[in-house]
């Protein structure tokens, strides 16, 4: 495949997308419904369906129809989430691709520039696979459950054009922005990044509100007639699902192109490529965790917003079936944690200096690891009667306390403290503050620490003491207080390091081998957790399509068992691997960027930002 | 007129008593501290005015102390006198075993202090007789068999087994007519069980409550000299019971026996049968209610052959109720809190049931575990002790419970010195219902009515769920699977090895 | 707390700090430590299950620390290669690959040697509640529904007191037996019953929930579970049959001010 | 290409990973609620579910019998019938008392109450033997334990017409779908004949509506449907029907399609029948 063809099977694809898209309006009519219906019919599959003749006039009475082998749930669900997570990436590349684009326009740091060109060659790619990936989604919705789909559509018709027109404007400036690249002046470049991402954060948002109503339903009366679509759209959970996905999805995108620095390295060949895939994977991986941090918070907001809507939908979702789903979520974020500052510890040996930071790496962990178990511990636990008479009930008299959100919120808290302690080294590591009051502005930044720690560790407690209200409420202090201590101690970090004196260079490239297999944990832990989430966000309905409106009648109403669940999310975020791996290889035939150009002889950056000190050699 | 000069002189020493005075009964504050504990905690069961009036004291027995009558059952002090100030600190704080007195360890040194010192209040002779003095308790000498042994003579030199009984299952021939001050019935102690003592399970505990007596119940104090027969008692008390907390269990365990199983053999076909004690509670939730049950505990005991199971329930009762009749089936009026506690009577006999599933249940839904339920039926093997065969019903409900013969079940029972033994016998497998099999768990419950508490129906003790496990006959030998796990571990090293040295030899 | 097995552990630690022991040689130590403060160090003892998490946790983060320092690595890796690969090591090796294998045979023997357990169930403690339950006819709604005696507590102090003094009647006549004169469900029969009867006082239960969801226990109880909560082994009656509406309501009230919890309030509607 | 195994082999194992964390918490399946349909093999809990049902749809019993209120009451409350439906009668079990009630509502009446209440395994509500034996099981739990099983027999066993296995609780609940029903039906569907008699001028806890059409004009109809308590016939309570009505939903439920239906059937009685 020669370079100049490039751009013939990129139209190709713009073509497909959208046939695909329009496609994907017609089959939200009721035309192509009747049709699917009698071809199926007519390919006799109606004998299937146990059920009398299909005729047009009866066609919309056809509830169900059965997926082959895996069954219609298992299959939409396995679509949808790829969907997803395409999506996620489409919508998060833009994001940091701009931001990315912005440092460099700012600092005149080339390589900034040449590394937002080359997240945003994943896009294309990716693009298409979204969109494909919708249009089967929707096929399949309407084939596989037309009731549901046909509701939704009767609740929501007003929003569909709109969205398949923005899906145009999507394209539009998605290819206007790759391309454009170094064509368009920079300013009017920038615009169209800012264009790209406002129009995908909107379509995220129509969709978002299709599937809130799902769970919270609103602007519907009691036999579920549509009394406001604007009603329907800001439902109880859709503010808060908009903003969990949006920076989720930075998150999630940071860590899929962390991963594609990390296997561009692994096989480059050159040292200049390898210091650059080396910088490329600590930016995403930089930018996934400062996503993750906010994450927690968002997510207490949802749960929240859950617990208002209904009483019975919260404990679904905290206490009762699903408690043991949040386990699971613990391990994967205790991970991601782990990871991240393992990730930074490593890193720190190709930073001249940063040894003398060493000693802390054991302290850290320790915090981590103990933040971890509480985090995982779970409220009642899994014992033999043997086992539970000796602890006095099915709670341990000590664990019980642990397994509280009391404990978790404290322990979330410390765990995001000690992640930026972990990159407050990382930040030092090759530099000696020389301001005189180097010493006082230590001990300054070490007592807000502590007295951050103690002031959250002892909200924890005061927790335990205080009515539930009141306990919910504690969250914001605690939160307010690490931010507090995060923003006060970078600023004081900022000024103190100003004129700092140079220890040695960032080697970068010069970074061992696990360190990337780390980003890789963290991708895919990543994309495991957002399978995860999403399957509790829909379980959470349990036998209803639409919560207290449409109850799901089909055989696979029941909620299956989190080990099934696992096992489907876990094929899911394979597969999606595979097309990820596909991605990352059409990607890497698109034609070398001429990236040598930009690195090793940049001139220091002047801008007071973390990221453009970071990439400092 | 000599009360007259009894007050005046009262009146004379008062300026020099108040120091003393303040040490017993406390100050204002003190007693108001407590006072506050006490409306909360206390109250509701031992009354607003300490007179044990309260909207509880009729579902309790013993029934709540009256603090109004100056009688305390727990002292270190001399028969008939006042509890000292920590007599009572300790009885608040370690409660009663087996009576609605819980223990207060939450209660802080001061709390108890304040309380007592209210508690003081509600009988004023308290500030009348000064301090009272404990008893010195002698250091207890080491246990030692020959002293049990000795005991045992002067325990019945000192008729304590009118009361306790022979074997000390609180059973002896005067338990039945036993009441306490109040003209309660009341229950004389079982010795072999020592951690439902209410005065404590050490033997300084024991030491102490035969030397100083229970006052307001019938349990004297006794002065036995020479002070080693004294401990020679005590030991022999101690000898009784084996350990200070019951050993609940959680399942019991069937024993495979080869032999046929001839229930004429009695209590030793169970000799090799591991025994589970199972703890009683009453049947406080449906109508006909039971707060006191006659029994606390059960012991269990199953062996199985290959055709048959047999399962001997053991427990202990003051009396063998074989009179009269007993039956789930028997009506009971509502618990009515005005009326005596009705004891005795040839009306109603013992009885025991052994509870399962009708059906072996699927996954771990069982029936209710009262008496089944409209979903789940419940096999009720059923032994009304004044007969000698076994009955069978089937429940779905408490209201619902059907006759359906003798289930096929063979029944032998037994008193002996206290203690009932019933031993029920039935094929293992049951067409259609539920069937034993080697190495299951079933679900079992069980209930023991006494007929001397004119227990019958619903007023019943009950157990809730457990576990009967036949433990297989020949247990599969664990070699296969150790081969295959030591074999793959050799497997895996020797790849292990063989990639290090293929790969390595030579340039470490 | 179990301080005779945690004050050795801590000691050692101590005692390690000032040795100089080789990077394996200390993780060994730690694991060895975690291990014996979480299975002995706790009292009453954890299960199993949570055993093997906490011990899972522990082993990745050790693993963590042996692979952060490439020194570290370098010297792990070689030690292994030449434990492996060096003839001074040929009769330590074959005892080690002699060894494990038995070991491994042997804890599968007292796998198999394990008396039988009862065959455990994870019970979900806190069911959801539907949005409504039928109570004598009459539909209480648990979502939107609220205590219908509460706001007396600040309109009319005097009923709310009789209605404070109904409910403890019905605590003590009714609910005392089981969960205990404390309300720590240490109650005269309490220790007959598995599950054991809850404990009001401990700050997860009823200070977690809202009232309608205590009225909806109360009323049905045990048999009225759903089905995630299986085994239904719970002997919590159905006081639906006992009670009327009233007195649990009161009872429920009484739980709250006896407590000293407050009742989860539904949260507001934005 | 090695690199890519490597990292494809580490995906798996990580992804492994995690799916087996999945599997090490308690496994266990929901389902959802178990709609029921009347089946020879029901058990009695889930007779209980369908009578339950039954009684506040499709029997509309909730018309005129109230579940735990006392006080002067038209009807005998329900809410504790299950413990005292055994006492009424010696020698009579609950559950022939029950059927009795049921299929022979005036052969006893409970002191201190009016005879009244239509039979109801006749037109128009039409329950058949089996509907009415899970009647009696909800009954039953009401204040005390269910005992009947679709095998229990009574005296009035058979005077119905036998289940023909249609699902019950569908056949409840289609009392709030439209159906195109005529002025009689919709009379039944609203449970009207609980307390009015269309076919002679006996006298029940309302007034009779034999000759309505002679009596009142359209328009009073529609404000006694819609007002009941603006003018109350002499000799009836007032607010009773509006008591009624609230809590069968009357209000909301009827459609003006319906009402109209109604109101024309009221019209036609004119007493000649």
């Amino acid at each position: 495949m020669s370079k100049r063809k490039i751009p013939f099977y990129i139209i190709s694809l713009i073509v497909v997308v959208s046939l695909a898209v329009s496609i994907k309006n017609v089959a939200e009519s009721w035309q192509l419904q009747r049709e699917l219906a009698r071809a199926q019919s007519v390919a006799g599959e109606a004998a299937q369906q146990a059920g009398p003749q299909i005729t047009p006039e009866n066609s919309h009475t056809v509830e169900y129809r059965k997926f082959p082998f895996v069954g219609s749930r298992v299959a939409v669900w396995v679509i949808a989430e790829l969907h997803l997570m395409f999506a996620a990436f489409v919508l998060a590349v833009p994001m940091f691709a701009l931001i990315i684009e912005l440092i460099g326009y700012y600092t005149k740091d080339k390589r900034y520039d040449h590394l937002a060109y080359e997240f945003t060659k994943l896009l294309s790619t990716s693009f298409s696979f979204t969109a494909s990936l919708g249009a089967l989604l929707t096929f399949m919705l309407i084939i596989y459950y037309p009731k549901l789909t046909t509701y939704l559509i009767a609740i929501f018709s007003p929003t569909f054009l709109p969205y398949v027109l923005l899906f145009f404007a999507e394209a539009g400036f998605l290819y206007a922005y790759y391309y454009g690249w170094g064509k368009f002046s920079p300013k009017v470049h920038i615009a169209l990044g800012v264009a790209l991402n406002l129009v995908g954060t909107t379509i995220m948002f129509i969709a978002n509100a299709w599937l809130t109503f799902m769970n919270t339903p609103a602007g519907i009366n009691e036999s579920g007639g549509l009394l406001s679509v604007w009603g329907a759209i800001t439902n109880f959970t859709w503010m808060p699902i908009n903003i969990h996905r949006l920076i989720a999805n930075v998150a999630f995108g940071g860590s899929i192109a962390a991963a594609y620095g990390a296997y561009k390295f692994l096989g480059a060949r050159s040292e200049e490529e390898k210091a650059h895939y080396d910088w490329m994977g600590y930016v995403g991986n930089f930018i996934a965790i400062a996503a993750l941090l906010p994450l927690p918070f968002a997510g207490y907001w949802l749960g929240k917003e859950i617990y208002a809507y209904s009483q019975s939908l919260g404990i679904v979702l905290m206490g009762g079936t699903f408690s043991w789903l949040f386990i699971i979520q613990a391990v994967l974020i205790g991970n991601l944690f782990l990871a991240a500052n393992y990730y930074l510890w490593v890193s720190m040996e190709r930073i001249e200096g940063a040894q003398r930071f060493r000693k802390f790496i054991k302290y850290l962990l320790a915090s981590i690891t103990v933040c971890f178990i509480v985090w995982a511990t779970p409220h009642s636990l899994v014992a033999t009667v043997e086992e539970a008479r000796r602890m006095g009930g099915s709670h341990h008299p000590m664990l019980g306390v642990l397994g509280v959100m009391s404990a978790k919120n404290t322990a979330v808290n410390i765990l995001i403290l000690t992640t930026y302690i972990s990159f407050l080294l990382y930040r030092r590591g090759n530099r000696e503050a020389t301001v005189s009051w180097a010493k006082l502005g230590n001990t300054v930044q070490f007592l807000i620490f502590a007295v951050v720690v103690s002031f959250v560790v002892f909200l924890g407690v005061y927790g335990y003491f205080v009515e539930a209200k009141v306990r919910i409420g504690l969250s914001v202090p605690q939160v307010l207080s690490v931010l507090f201590a995060m923003i006060s101690v970078t600023v004081i970090d900022i000024f103190m390091f100003k004129n700092a004196k140079s220890i040695g260079p960032i080697r970068w490239g010069k970074i061992p081998a696990r360190a990337q297999y780390a980003l890789f944990f963290l991708a895919v832990t990543f994309t495991w957790l957002m399978g995860l989430m999403g399957y509790v966000r829909a379980g959470l309905r349990q036998h209803w399509h639409v919560y207290g409106v449409m109850q799901d009648t089909s055989p696979d109403a029941f909620t299956p068992t989190l080990g099934f669940a696992s096992g489907v999310v876990s094929v899911t975020v394979l597969i999606f691997f595979t097309f990820i791996a596909i991605v990352f290889w059409l990607s890497g035939l698109s034609g070398k960027k001429d990236w040598e150009a930009g690195t090793g002889k940049t001139a220091p950056s002047k801008g007071g930002l973390d990221l453009a000190e970071e990439g400092q050699s | 007129m000599r009360r007259f000069i009894i007050l005046y002189l009262g009146l004379m020493v008062m300026p020099i008593m108040l120091p003393a005075q303040e040490k017993i009964l406390g100050t204002e504050a003190q007693r108001e501290a407590g006072k506050k504990i006490y409306d909360q905690k206390c109250a509701q069961c031992h009354g607003e005015q300490g007179d044990a009036h309260s909207v509880a004291t009729p579902f309790f027995r013993p029934q709540p102390r009256n603090f109004t009558s100056g009688i305390f059952k727990f002292r270190t002090t001399a028969s008939g006198e006042l509890p000292t100030h920590e007599d009572l600190k300790r009885s608040i704080k370690n409660g009663m075993p087996y009576t609605g007195m819980p223990p207060w360890p939450e209660f802080s040194d001061r709390q108890l202090s304040d309380l007592a010192y209210y508690l003081k209040s509600f009988y004023p002779d308290f500030g009348e007789y000064g301090d009272v003095q404990p008893v010195a308790l002698p250091k207890p000498p080491a246990y030692s068999e020959a002293s049990a042994e000795r005991g045992r003579i002067i325990y019945e030199e000192n008729k304590c087994l009118d009361c306790h009984g022979n074997s000390g299952r609180g059973d002896g021939k005067s338990a039945p007519t036993l009441k306490d001050q109040w003209n309660q019935p009341i229950r004389a102690a079982d010795l072999s069980k020592r951690w439902t003592f209410r005065g404590g399970p050490t033997r300084a505990d024991i030491f102490r409550t035969f030397t100083t007596g229970l006052d307001g119940s019938p349990m004297p104090s006794y002065n036995i000299q020479p002070p080693e027969d004294q401990w020679a008692l005590v030991d022999y008390v101690y000898s009784l019971g084996q350990s200070e907390r019951p050993n609940y269990a959680t399942m019991a365990t069937a024993k495979g026996i080869t032999e046929a199983i001839d229930l004429g053999r009695g209590r030793a076909l169970f000799d090799d049968a591991p025994p589970a004690l199972f703890p009683v509670a009453g049947q406080v939730i449906e109508p006909g209610r039971e707060f006191y049950p006659g029994v606390n505990a059960m012991e269990v005991r199953a062996v199985y052959n290959a055709a048959e199971i047999a399962i001997m329930l053991t427990w202990h009762t003051m009396t063998a109720d074989t009179l009269g009749r007993n039956s789930p089936l028997l009506p009971v009026a509502p618990f009515d809190p005005q009326a005596p506690v009705a004891q005795g009577g040839e009306e109603f006999s013992d009885a025991a049931a052994v509870l399962l599933p009708s059906k072996t249940p699927e996954g771990v839904e069982k029936p209710y575990f009262m008496f089944g339920d409209g979903k789940n039926a419940m096999d009720i093997w059923f032994a009304d002790l004044a007969k000698d065969t076994a009955e069978f019903f089937v429940g779905r409900g408490s209201k619902n419970i059907e006759p359906a013969g003798n289930g096929g079940l063979s029944l032998v029972s037994q008193y002996e010195e206290g203690e009932w033994s019933a031993i029920f016998k039935r094929s293992r497998v049951k067409e259609g219902g539920l069937s034993f099999e080697e190495g299951n768990f079933t679900p079992i419950a069980f209930t023991v009515w006494d007929g001397f508490n004119r227990e019958r129906g619903n007023k019943r003790g009950l157990t809730s769920w457990y576990y009967l496990y036949l433990e297989p006959m020949h247990k599969e030998s664990p070699l296969a699977p150790m081969a295959k796990s030591g074999l793959l571990t050799l497997v895996i090293l020797l790849g292990i090895v063989a990639f290090a040295r293929i790969k390595y030899n030579g340039k470490a | 707390m179990n301080y005779l097995v945690l004050a050795p552990i801590v000691l050692v630690m101590i005692a390690l700090r000032f040795t100089r022991l080789n990077i394996l040689g200390w993780l060994a130590v730690w694991w060895i430590a975690a291990y014996l403060a979480i299975s002995y160090g706790i009292e009453p003892p954890l299960p199993s299950s949570i055993i093997g998490m906490f011990m899972g946790i522990v082993t990745l983060a050790l693993l963590a620390y042996l692979t952060v320092r490439t020194d570290d690595m370098n010297f792990v890796k070689r030690a292994a290669i030449r434990f492996l690969t060096d003839k001074k090591y040929t009769l330590p090796l074959a005892l080690t690959v002699i060894a494990l294998p038995l070991l491994a045979a042997f804890n599968v023997y007292l796998d198999a040697a394990k008396a039988p357990q009862p065959p455990a169930a994870g019970r979900t403690v806190h069911p959801p509640p539907p949005t409504e339950i039928t109570f004598k006819g009459k539909k209480i709604d648990l979502v939107n529904g609220v205590n219908p005696y509460r706001e007396l507590q600040a309109e009319d102090p005097e009923a709310f007191r009789a209605h404070l003094a109904n409910g403890r009647k019905v605590y003590f006549q009714n609910c005392v037996f089981c969960h205990g004169d404390n309300m720590e469900g240490k109650g005269l029969f309490a220790h007959a019953f598995d599950p054991l009867p809850a404990n009001f006082q401990d700050p997860t239960t009823i200070a977690m929930l809202q009232e309608t969801y205590l009225f909806w226990r109360i009323a049905k109880g045990a048999p009225g579970l759903p089905e995630e909560s299986t085994p239904w082994a719970s002997a919590m009656p159905a006081w639906e049959h006992f009670l009327s509406e009233e007195e649990i309501w009161d009872v429920i009230l009484f739980m709250y001010e006896y407590t000293g919890h407050k009742p989860r309030e539904k949260e507001e509607v934005h | 290409m090695k690199n890519a195994l490597a990292i494809f082999g580490f995906t798996v194992i990580v992804t492994l990973f995690y799916w087996y964390v999945g599997q090490q918490v308690p496994q266990k399946e929901t389902y959802p609620p178990k709609t029921l349909e009347i089946r020879p093999d029901l058990n009695t809990a889930e007779m209980v579910e369908i009578g339950k049902e039954i009684v506040s749809g499709k029997g509309t019993c909730l018309s005129c019998h109230t579940m735990g209120q006392s006080g002067s009451l038209r009807f005998p409350d329900l809410g504790n019938i299950g413990a005292v439906a055994g006492t009424h009668k010696p020698g009579v079990s609950d559950v022939e008392y029950l059927a009795e009630s049921i299929y022979d509502p005036n052969a006893f009446i409970v002191e201190g109450f009016l005879p009244g209440m239509p039979v109801i395994h006749k037109p128009p509500i039409s329950l058949n033997d089996d509907e009415i034996l899970c009647v009696i099981a909800y009954l039953q739990s009401l204040g005390g334990t269910p005992t009947v099983t679709m095998q229990t027999s009574h005296k009035f066993s058979g005077a119905a017409p036998p289940s023909q296995g249609a699902p019950a609780a569908a056949a409840a609940a289609g009392a709030a779908v439209s159906e195109n029903l005529d002025g009689p039906g919709i009379f039944a569907k609203y449970g009207c004949m609980a307390c009015h008699s269309v076919d002679s001028p006996a006298k029940m806890v309302g007034p009779s509506l034999y000759d309505v059409g002679k009596r009142l004009s359209k328009a009073e109809m529609y404000e006694s449907i819609l007002d009941p308590d603006a003018k109350i016939t002499a000799g009836y309570p007032a607010g009773v029907m509006a008591a009624t009505l609230k809590g069968g939903g009357f209000y909301e439920k009827v459609s003006s399609k319906d009402l109209n239906i109604l109101v024309d059937y009221l019209v036609s009685l004119k007493g000649n029948k």
